[in-house]
């Protein structure tokens, strides 16, 4: 009872915050409703019984979203809102497709003959999880973490103007690096 | 509370990502509406290893991995509009567009 | 682990709130002795009920085109993330909720303060005050992931995310002696995500207060007694993750882990004083290019002890 | 009433104080510094945290709405005490608590002065951009009015700086057109905000990237800040952009406090070499302590203002030394610090010759002229002056004129020449301790020596 109640609850909220995504002018506002959305759907994770997957997406998410406030803040027109305007293209047609995807979704959802519960969950799901990840799909993981990470910092590496030519000079022998500001090591 | 409910919510929230991606002609906005749909995604996925398979931990794996791309989404988004910005100062997918040339 | 007794819940913000008013005063004589006025113990007793009371009956500010949902949000949140944070913390080994993954929730907590500090200095619309925001989240980049490796470290050892189990495997050595970096570490980013001196530069004094600048009346009880309610919830769980919690001769588990706080706490307050305020320009490339690696190397030995 | 009463008297035992100090006030800033350490008061960081706003220094007619604005930031109940005399203090602020327990001012002077300025006491309007915009409109080539703009902020709080991090990227046409240096107004000239704010001009950022800029004065009224300094900075998050110096200058302040003996012993009274010696000492350990407290190491400030005051007062060479040389080693050995403030604020010697810089900053940018060159050089000059603060010899009358403020501190006037180009690409707390360690002292500055000064 109390489950079904907090389902229908943070379920609303997550839609609603997720809605507001897209309804507020305020830059900084916007990030925090989609925090606000991610920290709802952790709620419902907790819900079904993922202690770790629940805690670790409002870990995740809130650096996450704090970091892409920066950088809303910094690109993005009209940060705090003060000056209402709409930066919408489209908007008739995309409303058409996300509505026909909704309504397709949902008529799949109620039309399809779901299969019976197999299996109880484990006592422990965050150790299933672990073996399940680190287990027969190690190697697997650890390739695509890898992947991942040199994409991450390939891709800030283009996004970066200085590189070690600039910072130690066109021979690379300078003793400590020309940055704007110095850092407290001196790499 | 069932799966149903669970799937239509993640629906939902699938649906506002895609208007919001469709919409919006900034990047970083863009990307918004990319991590709301993975939103819907964690979701699903977590109702379908309570309802469907909680034996196994695959439903977990998925949302392990979606937390990851979303993480790397948004390293490799900010870095691409970082890269945009600098060229061409523009933060909009209209703009951007015109790079093509 | 023990049932979870009702009471625990109310008795947890009452010895929170006591040990942060000890923090306060404590904070306040040592300030005293640097001016070498002697005030009288009682005074300095006075202290935290005072400020308490200056702040309950100041009028709040506001200022102009303020984002108000977004800074009383902040605001609120300092507190509210510290006191969840402080659920799974043992007290002789009754937690008010031993979750399975207590280390997780512990550090999710926390890291709400980042998103809490931002909106505090976003929300009023001033210079100084978002700044101060921004700085504190240069200083989460720079001690989380320090901090998530000496976090992991300890749990490692444990084999296990639940705080109670990283107790009872102290039950023989203490972690602190065989990961010592990862415990030093620990007490670093405990200052750091708390803001507390050395790494106040968030509410530093050379912004005029920074995130604080423009805060007054309840906003400032809330948004500063947070901030000292963390540096307390950090600092007690740097007893059950690396000082064996409540274990102990002679003295009862649950004084056993209220004097390791206490202790923990008036060396994280003392050391504060001894440091002048660190900038993030700085500690940034320390933490990643030396801590990192460090905590790196000692979680890998953990492993390999565990193993 | 009874229990907030009740609470307001309890709380008024420990007040934060606002303490703020113009032109001629430095002997009563010392006064209430030595009172507020032996009440334990805590100092306040902006008005929103104080209780108490106390200033010291002559306010003129050019200040008044300054000071103004300060006190419209300040939470109720509070309480303004202006200090005119040294001895006064303990009265004015046992009288400031008084009335502080007793639930605080309605009004007063400043609230008149609101009035005046048709700003309402609507709590919405503590920061009064919006009178802000209207005073200053129309003439943006009035340095005067500009002033008046930036100093209201220049206390850092609520401050131009509106929606940092940037308002708008569509807002740059229109804007940048009408300044004729770089940084001013922030108040568009056309379009309104809500607020009557205006919104951030755009400039390229040091990596590369078009950001937004503010324009954010800091001081005058900003605690631990040199004297009537204003540097105009043009901000990109925390980064300075440009900066430009202002400097408050108002008739009728005093002769200034650190040159004291110079102008007596030039007007024919005796002076010993001791009590110049004094006030270079007390005038060196004011600075370290002013640069400690921007360095966020309260304890090692307080001791400085500590031995300062004992200086000041006349104690005896052998009464303060050991604690002056514990103080002077601890902050040698202090490996923090240093780190700290290492490669802060660089003045090259050539540079520094060139700007007629002399005394401890000209030998400090001989060994590497950084931050930490220069207060280490403070140390070298309090050491090597100490032993001679009993000297009762009498100071000749022609050193007095010859000298004068340079031997005292002769960084102060080249200090504002070379200080813009020392805080350009700097960020906010690396620009406080520039400042701090820079020294600069104002009071003393005829107006005329200096380019771009405003006031009257």
């Amino acid at each position: 009872m109390v489950i079904t109640v907090l389902f229908w609850i943070l379920g609303v909220f997550a839609l609603v915050s997720g809605a507001l995504v897209f309804r507020l002018d305020s830059m900084a506002r916007v990030t925090f409703a989609l925090l606000a959305s991610f920290l709802f759907v952790a709620g419902e994770v907790l819900l079904l019984g993922l202690s770790y997957l629940g805690v670790v997406i409002v870990l995740m998410m809130t650096m996450e979203m704090v970091i892409m406030a920066v950088f809303m803040v910094m690109y993005m027109m009209n940060p705090a809102g003060l000056m209402p305007m709409a930066m919408l293209h489209n908007t008739r047609g995309a409303a058409a497709i996300a509505g026909g995807l909704f309504v397709a979704l949902t008529t799949g959802i109620f039309l399809v003959d779901w299969p019976q519960r197999a299996g109880r969950p484990p006592a422990e799901p965050t150790r299933a999880l672990g073996e399940a990840l680190m287990g027969p799909q190690m190697l697997t993981m650890m390739t695509l973490g890898l992947a991942l990470f040199a994409t991450i910092v390939a891709t800030v590496v283009l996004s970066t103007h200085r590189g070690r030519y600039e910072r130690f000079g066109d021979d690379l022998c300078a003793d400590r690096p020309d940055d704007p500001i110095p850092g407290g090591v001196g790499r | 509370m069932s799966l149903e409910l669970f799937l239509v919510l993640g629906a939902g929230l699938l649906a506002i990502g895609l208007f919001g991606a469709l919409t919006q002609q900034s990047v970083v906005m863009l990307m918004m509406g990319l991590e709301l749909m993975l939103n819907g995604v964690i979701v699903a996925a977590a109702a379908f290893w309570h309802f469907l398979a909680p034996a196994t931990a695959d439903g977990q794996v998925l949302i392990v991995v979606v937390i990851t791309a979303m993480a790397v989404e948004m390293a490799m988004g900010f870095a691409v509009v970082t890269a945009i910005f600098r060229a061409r100062d523009v933060d909009m997918t209209d703009m951007a567009a015109d790079l093509k040339e | 682990m023990t049932e979870v007794p009702l009471w625990s819940v109310l008795v947890l913000p009452a010895v929170l709130a006591v040990i942060t008013a000890g923090t306060i005063a404590f904070d306040a004589v040592l300030a005293a002795r640097a001016t070498g006025a002697t005030g009288s113990p009682s005074q300095t007793a006075m202290v935290p009920l005072r400020e308490v009371a200056r702040l309950l009956v100041a009028q709040r500010r506001t200022t102009v085109a303020a984002d108000g949902v977004l800074w009383r949000t902040g605001v609120l949140t300092v507190p509210i993330a510290a006191l969840l944070a402080a659920v799974v913390l043992p007290l002789g080994g009754v937690a008010v909720a031993d979750l399975a993954v207590g280390v997780v929730w512990f550090n999710a907590m926390e890291i709400l303060t980042w998103a809490a500090v931002w909106m505090a200095g976003w929300g009023p619309n001033s210079a100084f005050s978002l700044t101060g925001g921004y700085r504190f989240v240069a200083q989460g980049l720079a001690y989380e992931l320090p901090h998530m490796f000496a976090l992991i470290t300890a749990a490692t050892a444990a084999g296990t995310l639940r705080v109670g189990g990283i107790v009872e495997a102290q039950s023989g050595l203490w972690f602190v002696t065989w990961m010592p970096v990862a415990f030093v570490v620990y007490l670093l980013s405990a200052a750091a995500m708390a803001f507390w001196g050395p790494f106040d530069a968030p509410v530093g004094g050379d912004l005029a207060g920074g995130a604080a600048a423009e805060l007054s009346g309840v906003d400032r009880l809330a948004f500063l007694g947070g901030r000292r309610l963390l540096l307390v919830v950090a600092a007690a769980m740097a007893v059950p993750l690396f000082l064996g919690g409540g274990n102990g001769p002679l003295l009862p588990p649950w004084l056993w882990t209220l004097v390791k706080t206490v202790a923990v706490l008036a060396a994280i307050v003392w050391l504060a004083r001894r440091f002048p305020t660190v900038r993030m320009e700085r500690f940034a490339e320390f933490a990643w290019v030396v801590l990192i690696p460090l905590t790196i190397l000692q979680a890998l030995i953990v492993a390999l002890v565990v193993l | 009433m009874g229990v907030t009463g009740a609470l307001l008297r309890f709380a008024a035992g420990r007040p934060h104080i606002l303490l703020l100090e113009v032109p001629g006030g430095t002997a009563e800033r010392f006064a209430v510094e030595a009172e507020l350490r032996h009440r334990c008061w805590p100092a306040a960081a902006s008005p929103a945290e104080a209780d108490i706003l106390v200033l010291t220094g002559h306010i003129g007619a050019w200040l008044m709405p300054l000071v103004g604005r300060v006190w419209r930031q300040m939470p109720k109940p509070r309480v303004f005490v202006h200090v005119d005399s040294p001895s006064d203090v303990p009265q004015l602020l046992d009288e400031g608590r008084r009335r502080l327990a007793t639930g605080g001012e309605a009004s007063e002077v400043l609230d008149g002065e609101e009035q005046n300025s048709g700003e309402s006491e609507e709590e919405h309007h503590d920061d009064e951009h919006g009178s802000d915009a209207d005073r200053c409109g129309g003439n943006h080539d009035d340095e005067n009015d500009e002033n008046t703009d930036g100093g209201g902020h220049g206390n850092g709080h609520g401050a131009e700086s509106e929606q940092s991090g940037g308002d708008d990227h569509g807002a740059e046409d229109g804007h940048d057109g009408g300044h004729d240096h770089g940084g001013g107004h922030d108040h568009g000239d056309g379009m309104e905000m809500p607020g009557g704010l205006g919104m951030a001009d755009r400039g390229p950022d040091r990596d590369g990237l078009q950001l937004d800029q503010l324009h954010v004065p800091l001081g005058p009224l900003l605690p631990d800040w040199p004297v009537g300094l204003v540097v105009h900075t043009t901000l990109q998050g925390d980064v300075v952009q440009q900066a430009r110096v202002d400097v408050l200058h108002e008739d009728g302040a005093d002769g200034d406090f650190w040159n004291e003996p110079w102008r007596r012993a030039a007007a024919g009274q005796e002076v010993s070499r001791g009590e110049r010696a004094r006030r270079c000492v007390a005038a060196y350990l004011d600075g370290l302590a002013r640069l400690l407290r921007v360095a966020g190491w309260l304890d090692p400030a307080v001791g400085a203002g500590r031995l300062r005051d004992e200086v000041l007062a006349g104690a005896r060479a052998d009464q303060v030394t050991t604690r002056l040389r514990r103080l002077v080693r601890q902050l040698r050995r202090a490996r923090t610090l240093r780190w700290l403030t290492d490669g802060l604020g660089v003045l090259p010697f050539d540079r520094a010759e060139a700007a007629g810089i002399r005394g401890p900053a000209l030998n400090a940018s001989r060994s590497g002229g950084d931050v930490t060159a220069r207060w280490q050089a403070w140390l070298a000059e309090i050491e090597r002056t100490l032993p001679e603060v009993d000297d009762p010899a009498v100071l000749p009358a022609r050193e007095g004129q010859a000298q004068g403020l340079s031997e005292e501190d002769p960084a102060s006037m080249p200090a504002l020449a070379v200080l813009p180009e020392l805080l350009e690409g700097a960020e906010l707390a690396a620009v406080r301790l520039i400042v701090a360690s820079l020294h600069p002292n104002i009071t003393t500055l005829d107006s005329r020596q200096v380019t771009g000064v405003a006031g009257d």
